[in-house]
């Protein structure tokens, strides 16, 4: 099997060869152009130029048809499923159980379960619609839908970025499965531990140019990776906290906060300069407390204190005026307005400040976005560029310009690096380790529990939706968090 | 011209009740082309087709008029930006078949004053300084006439249910067209007991009686105000196997004096509503301009005011009325 | 478009459901989606029949309110289909008056007189799937987004039809065409029984075929259709053929019904069609689409004008409850659905 | 809704977008894409001149299209920012004609007789606002669709108006009042005073404001703007008590322009506005939203009403082609609008 191409704009000549029965990976920064290669291979998108051979014949992929057709199923970055379909609908789109037009719902729902099965998740029912589904179940769906049809080549764009680390442990079992009956698959993600496990041989891309063809995983260590992807050594560790000063002010203080249904009774401080981490499995409800600390959910039960003031409950703008701000878990939907230029991004929290009687100076709001984006190194430093041409590291940054523009006590981090590159990642890393050193109070929730280890002073082990424990985050390690986690579940 | 100016010296001591000019040829006579400006509501509905299209058709009879059409609209703003758009272009009159009297009013007076004599017809202007001449169906009197035909049929059964089916009730004239037929009803002591407003179009005749016919199990009489919609009216008739009452009609279409005629159905009458203002409107613009009177008129000039008769068709009459009835 | 704000609300993610039982499902599906249009029908009916008694609550009574639904009901089929595949269609009213036109024309009339009654038929679903294509090829191929693309074949195909009918009103002669929209089958009048085969075979092809599957994925995700290897713009363009193709049935149930073809017929239908459908619960952003809501839908709407003409009120006043039920409806249709399964 | 066919084709990549120059941006902003509105505008001028010569191209015959163009252009304003802000106002006509209604009411003008011909203009405004504020509220807080809450108010305005009217015409006496609107100054009529002073305030407001910023970020990613602090319903309410707003002035204006009040005034009004708002470039998605170019898109199309009737050619043919322009000027809008810069 041999594919070569070179072309898009944002693909200037990538090479990628992969082999039956592989796990082939493919590495590079964010906007690097790996899901635009992926999309090309799955007819999403036409090549301008460039040849792709399948089994050894040139061929054309003329739409995503015709990559199905040959046998090339597609889990794509973007969730690609239908809301308004059972799981089975969504298994079958577009290859429909039918006889001339008319659905056999029964066997396709005896084939999903089949398949959901394989995939170990037989509990979950064929019918359920799947907007009902959490994001790691519908990725699961996705899944399913690329083990339904007769496939020789599984492209995977970060199957791992939504599941935690149970689930990723379940794909990873799958996958070789599928390899093991000749299947290949190209698999991308960010994280590097995980290309380290499974992966078989890996290509490199950067800034739409493959800089490295089939590595062998074994043989390429992970500085050398990184080098090739970014084309510069990053240390690929978190920046050493700087103790706490012990007299250091409590700046945000939750007392037994809780949402009806979703959790109770969370109580915690974070003291001025202090990072505190939310660890938990996918659903444990982090992202919840975040958005009811800051009122984008309205609590039920318990108060939020920010420097000694209570919050009114279920407000943005009291949490906003007392200093807390917010980089939402999904950047895109609910962070950035994708079609305006970046300073209105960055000063979409705090644009009343640059008006005066109402009408807006948009010289000094500029000025001020453009110093904020040049601290952070922003790529490229254009106030004026439109937010949706970015990659998402850069998207990323851009949330925290708007709260270094605006002035935050408080700092919620929901996800901060999903989907970001190792190189972006370390970036963010010290940038958050520097605006803890200024004083500011920060929490940071993410499903890589090394990354909350690695990054908070202390850790909150959460499992649905309650506090296990809180340990220093030098006490505990990954198994160990993973193991209060199941306990508390099965608990 | 000349014609006129003799008239008047003429006319002016004796006797003389024949004026030269205004006879029916010394008016057909070709004279100046002149430009007339039309502007009527939107020909939504037969009735109103059959008003533009007689108009149109009128003017197409003269070698000496210009019609400039600017027929279609429901939107008063619409309808005075057409007669500014006459005034800028300096036509020699304005026939305004306004789409609501009062709201055209102020547009009519900056024509009169800018020199351009304005005809309105059917829908009457607030203000007498608006129009050189009115050409008016009667309303009310076609509410008069029914409720009286209606009166005569049912005799003195005070207790007779009578239906009435309204148009477009926003407009000015329905309104009219109903106090017209409650105030005849009332004469011989009998009042409207259902009364539905559908909007002058087949669908909403059909579906309005329908729910009509639904609501009063037994009905005596039954007026309708448009046999365009009309139409639709008796297809629901027709579809609800209703034949205990007598229906009239209104504006008299061909099609309503064909059943008339055919006396086979409940349509026993309707009440004239001319289609034919506009047209006649064309026809006294052009003598205005023209300066020539009305033959068969001893006046030498044009009347400021017609109000154009409203008789009921019945199939004793029907002859008559029938080559002047519009298609629908 | 203008849902934005609904969506404000934090999506809510339900890890770890387990799947409701087949009984549980049903009800949750269809009865309890539906339960505020089954209540607020009832209410109306319960109202009816204390302000008009047995004037309402007759046989007769109901059929004119179903004759009365029927016509608009074929329209809110197709146009539910529209809906659900993510667009609109705001010309299905002048498309009624233009197919109306054109299969009573002279010419179609002395043909059909030649051949069979059903040449007019044809004519006018032959017109309306017709502009249902050109609809569906200017806003899936020409990339116009559908409101405007729809908004211009209202203004434009009402400008057709009062051209080609001169404005003039024509009327059906053909006996038969008038003798089989008025006969009854079964004690249940035709056109009541149109609309049921309409309604039922709408239902079919929504919920139980390929085409109703992908009208509801291209609806709910358009990219992932696609990516799912579905044609989605020619799919689109049939979804507007289908609805224009409804609008063209009811432009032969007004000529059946009112026995003349004119380009009044259908005026603002779609308002009426849309707030039905959106009133039954499917989604006007799309991606939802339940066919025995917008029966249920119309139903409401025509059984209001009735009690309202029962209760000799105007439709001013009509008009006034009409807005009141019609935000009151969605209202309620929102707090049952989102009880019945998650929407939005 | 409606835009997921649009969206289906492929984004196009543009990895390497070099920062615009400040001149390029303001022309790729303004002119750019305005351009195809100006081209299409021009044509239109041309045919004028050249079908009807110097009745066309009078100065006399301008002020008579932007005269007849203000009323409907100052509702465009007020819609520009609704459908900016990611929402629709199909309700618009119908306030006009209600708060032409009320403010013409006998004790309206009574009072106004002892006090102020203002009085007039301030109820006008104030029952257009607070019809605004209804739907703001109804849609915001209720979380009822906007196209839905609109089209109620669309249906119950009118019914109310036609109640509170007992729908006979209302003629105003006020001399003070009509002589004001029948004015001119500076050799322009009043009514093209109002709607250059709304459409210069409409792009202040927009452009150069908080006010304007927010409504471009609510429609452009509601959550997101909720999320940064935005009070997102409370700025939706503003916006729809905005339109209603300019549905008020205009509501004053058509009693200055006929000297009635009629529940008749502004049936269909919306129609017109929301072609010439999103004819003008304003996505129907919300996110962007250009006041130049609604004014630019009323003005073309009363243009070419003004066009048709000095060639005396019917509503009929008229509607046909406004049909064919509204789907051209919509294509060739998005052609210039993403050569300008990169939407959807
Ligand atoms: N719709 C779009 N519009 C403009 N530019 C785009 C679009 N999609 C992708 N690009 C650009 O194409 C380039 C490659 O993007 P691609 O999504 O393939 O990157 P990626 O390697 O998958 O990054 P990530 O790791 O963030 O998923 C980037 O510079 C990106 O900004
Ligand atoms: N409004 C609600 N009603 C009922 N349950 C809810 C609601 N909102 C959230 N939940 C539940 O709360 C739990 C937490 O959800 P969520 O996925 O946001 O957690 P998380 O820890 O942030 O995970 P993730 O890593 O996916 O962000 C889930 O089980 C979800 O089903
Ligand atoms: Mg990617
Ligand atoms: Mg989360």
């Amino acid at each position: 099997m041999r594919k070569s191409f070179a072309g898009v704009k944002a693909l200037q000549g990538v090479d990628l060869v992969v082999r039956p029965g592989e796990v082939h990976c493919v590495l590079g920064q964010n906007g690097a152009g790996k899901s635009t290669l992926i999309k090309t291979l799955s007819g999403a998108y036409q090549p301008d130029s460039g040849e792709i051979f399948w089994q050894g014949e040139p061929i054309t992929i003329g739409g995503p048809v015709a990559a199905l057709e040959l046998g090339i199923a597609t889990m794509y970055q973007e969730l690609d499923v239908v809301d308004g379909l059972t799981i089975a609908e969504n298994v079958f789109l577009g290859h429909e159980q039918a006889t001339g037009g008319l659905l056999h719902v029964a066997s396709a729902n005896a084939r999903t379960e089949q398949i959901l099965s394989r995939l170990g998740h037989g509990e979950i029912s064929p019918r359920m619609e799947v907007g009902q589904l959490s994001a790691a179940n519908k990725q699961i769906v996705s899944m399913a839908r690329a083990l339904s049809r007769d496939t020789r080549l599984i492209i995977m764009d970060e199957p791992s970025a939504v599941l935690d680390s149970q689930e990723v442990e379940n794909l990873f079992r799958v996958v070789a499965e599928l390899t093991a009956q000749g299947i290949a698959v190209v698999y991308i993600s960010h994280r590097l531990a995980e290309i380290r496990r499974i992966g078989d041989r890996i290509t490199v891309i950067k800034d739409g140019k493959s800089m490295a063809n089939g590595l062998s995983v074994a043989d390429t260590s992970t500085p050398e990776l990184i080098r090739l992807m970014t084309g510069r050594d990053v240390a690929n560790v978190f920046p050493a906290a700087t103790p706490i000063a012990a007299d250091a002010p409590v700046v945000l203080a939750c007392h037994r906060l809780g949402v009806r249904g979703v959790f109770s009774n969370v109580s915690l401080e974070v003291r001025a300069g202090e990072v505190v981490g939310l660890a938990g499995l996918v659903g444990s409800g982090r992202s919840e407390i975040l958005e009811a600390i800051y009122g984008a959910r309205r609590s039920t039960s318990g108060t939020v204190t920010v420097n000694g003031t209570v919050l009114r409950a279920g407000s943005v703008e009291a949490a906003v005026s007392a200093g807390i701000g917010l980089s939402p878990e999904e950047r895109k939907s609910q962070g950035l307005i994708l079609d305006e230029p970046i300073f209105k991004n960055v000063t979409l929290s705090s644009f009343g400040r640059f008006a005066r009687g109402g009408f807006l100076n948009e010289r000094r709001e500029r000025q001020a976005a453009r110093e904020q984006i040049e601290a952070l190194e922003l790529r490229p430093a254009d106030p004026d560029l439109v937010t949706r041409t970015l990659s998402g590291g850069n998207q990323q940054k851009i949330l925290l310009a708007r709260w270094l523009v605006h002035g935050t006590a408080v700092l919620l981090l929901d996800e901060p690096t999903r989907g970001v590159d190792v190189g972006a990642r370390a970036e963010i890393y010290g940038l958050i380790r520097r605006l803890a050193e200024a004083g500011t109070a920060i929490i940071v929730v993410s499903s890589e529990i090394d990354e909350v280890l690695g990054l908070a002073d202390r850790v909150l082990v959460i499992s649905d939706g309650a506090v296990l424990t809180t340990t220093n985050s030098n006490e505990i390690d990954e198994p160990g968090v993973l193991d209060l986690v199941m306990r508390g579940s099965a608990a | 011209v000349v014609g006129l100016i003799t008239g008047c010296t003429a006319g002016g001591a004796t006797t003389n009740t024949q004026p030269t000019n205004a006879s029916v040829e010394g008016n057909e006579a070709q004279g100046d082309t002149i430009t007339i400006g039309y502007s009527g509501p939107a020909a939504d509905h037969g009735w109103l087709g059959a008003i533009n299209n007689a108009a149109i058709a009128e003017a197409d009879k003269y070698d000496d008029v210009d019609l400039r059409i600017a027929e279609g609209t429901n939107d008063a703003n619409l309808q005075i930006s057409q007669v500014e758009t006459f005034i800028n272009d300096k036509v020699d009159a304005i026939v305004l078949l306004p789409t609501d009297g009062a709201a055209l009013t102020q547009v009519a007076i900056r024509a009169m004053e800018a020199g351009i004599p304005v005809i309105n017809v059917d829908r009457e202007f607030s203000s007498t300084f608006a129009a050189r001449a009115t050409i008016l169906g009667d309303n009310y009197g076609m509410g008069v006439s029914a409720g009286t035909y209606i009166c005569e049929e049912l005799g003195d059964n005070p207790d007779a249910v009578v239906a009435e089916i309204a148009g477009i009730d926003s407009l000015p004239l329905t309104q009219e067209r109903s106090a017209g037929f409650a105030k005849a009803l009332s004469d011989c002591g009998l009042s409207v007991t259902n009364r539905v407003s559908a909007d002058f179009t087949v669908a909403g005749g059909e579906a309005t009686t329908s729910q009509l016919l639904a609501a009063a199990p037994q009905i005596d009489a039954l007026w309708n105000h448009d046999d365009d919609q009309g139409i639709g009216v008796l297809a629901a008739i027709d579809a609800a196997g209703r034949d205990e009452f007598i229906m009239v009609g209104g504006a008299g279409s061909a099609n309503a004096m064909r059943l008339i005629q055919a006396d086979d159905s409940v349509m026993k009458a309707t009440v004239v509503y001319p289609s034919t203002q506009a047209a006649d409107g064309i026809r006294l613009a052009r003598l205005l301009v023209q300066e020539k009177a009305m033959s068969d008129l001893v006046e030498v000039e044009i009347p400021n005011r017609i109000v154009l008769n409203a008789p009921v068709v019945t199939s004793e009459n029907v002859e008559k009325y029938l080559p002047t009835a519009f298609e629908s | 478009m203008s849902e934005q704000i609904t969506q404000a609300a934090p999506p809510i993610p339900q890890a770890h459901v387990s799947p409701p039982g087949r009984l549980k499902r049903t009800l949750g599906g269809s009865v309890g989606r539906n339960l505020g249009l089954v209540i607020a029908f009832a209410l109306l009916i319960l109202v009816g029949t204390l302000t008009a008694g047995d004037r309402f609550a007759s046989v007769d009574n109901f059929v004119t309110i179903i004759r009365f639904a029927s016509i608009v009901g074929v329209v809110c089929v197709g146009m539910t289909f529209v809906i659900t595949a993510g667009g609109i269609d705001l010309s299905v009213g002048s498309v009624v008056g233009l197919s109306s036109v054109v299969a009573s024309l002279t010419a179609v009339q002395l043909a059909s007189a030649q051949s069979s009654w059903l040449l007019i038929v044809v004519v006018a679903l032959a017109v309306g799937t017709l502009a249902g294509f050109v609809n569906g090829v200017v806003i899936a191929y020409g990339g116009v987004v559908a409101f405007m693309a729809t908004l211009a074949m209202l203004v434009g195909a009402r400008g057709l039809a009062e051209l080609i009918s001169n404005r003039s009103t024509q009327i059906v002669n053909n006996q038969e065409f008038l003798s089989f929209f008025r006969a009854d089958l079964l004690g249940v009048p035709i056109l009541i029984w149109i609309f049921l085969i309409v309604a039922v075979a709408g239902w079919v092809l929504l919920n139980r075929t390929t085409f109703g599957r992908r009208t509801v994925a291209v609806g709910g995700n358009a990219e992932a259709s696609r990516l799912a290897g579905i044609k989605v713009k020619r799919h689109m363009v049939y979804v507007y053929m289908l609805s224009g193709l409804t609008a063209g049935i009811a432009g032969v149930m007004f000529l059946g019904r009112t026995t003349v073809g004119t380009s009044t017929h259908g005026t603002l239908l779609e308002l009426d069609v849309i707030a039905a459908v959106v009133v039954g619960g499917t989604l006007l952003i799309g991606g939802r689409g339940t066919i025995v809501g917008s029966v249920l839908g119309i139903l409401i709407f025509s059984t209001l004008t009735n009690v309202f003409t029962q209760n000799n009120l105007s439709t001013s006043v009509q008009n006034v409850a009409k807005g009141v039920i019609i935000v009151v409806a969605v209202l309620l249709q929102q707090r049952f659905a989102s009880r019945g399964s998650r929407s939005k």
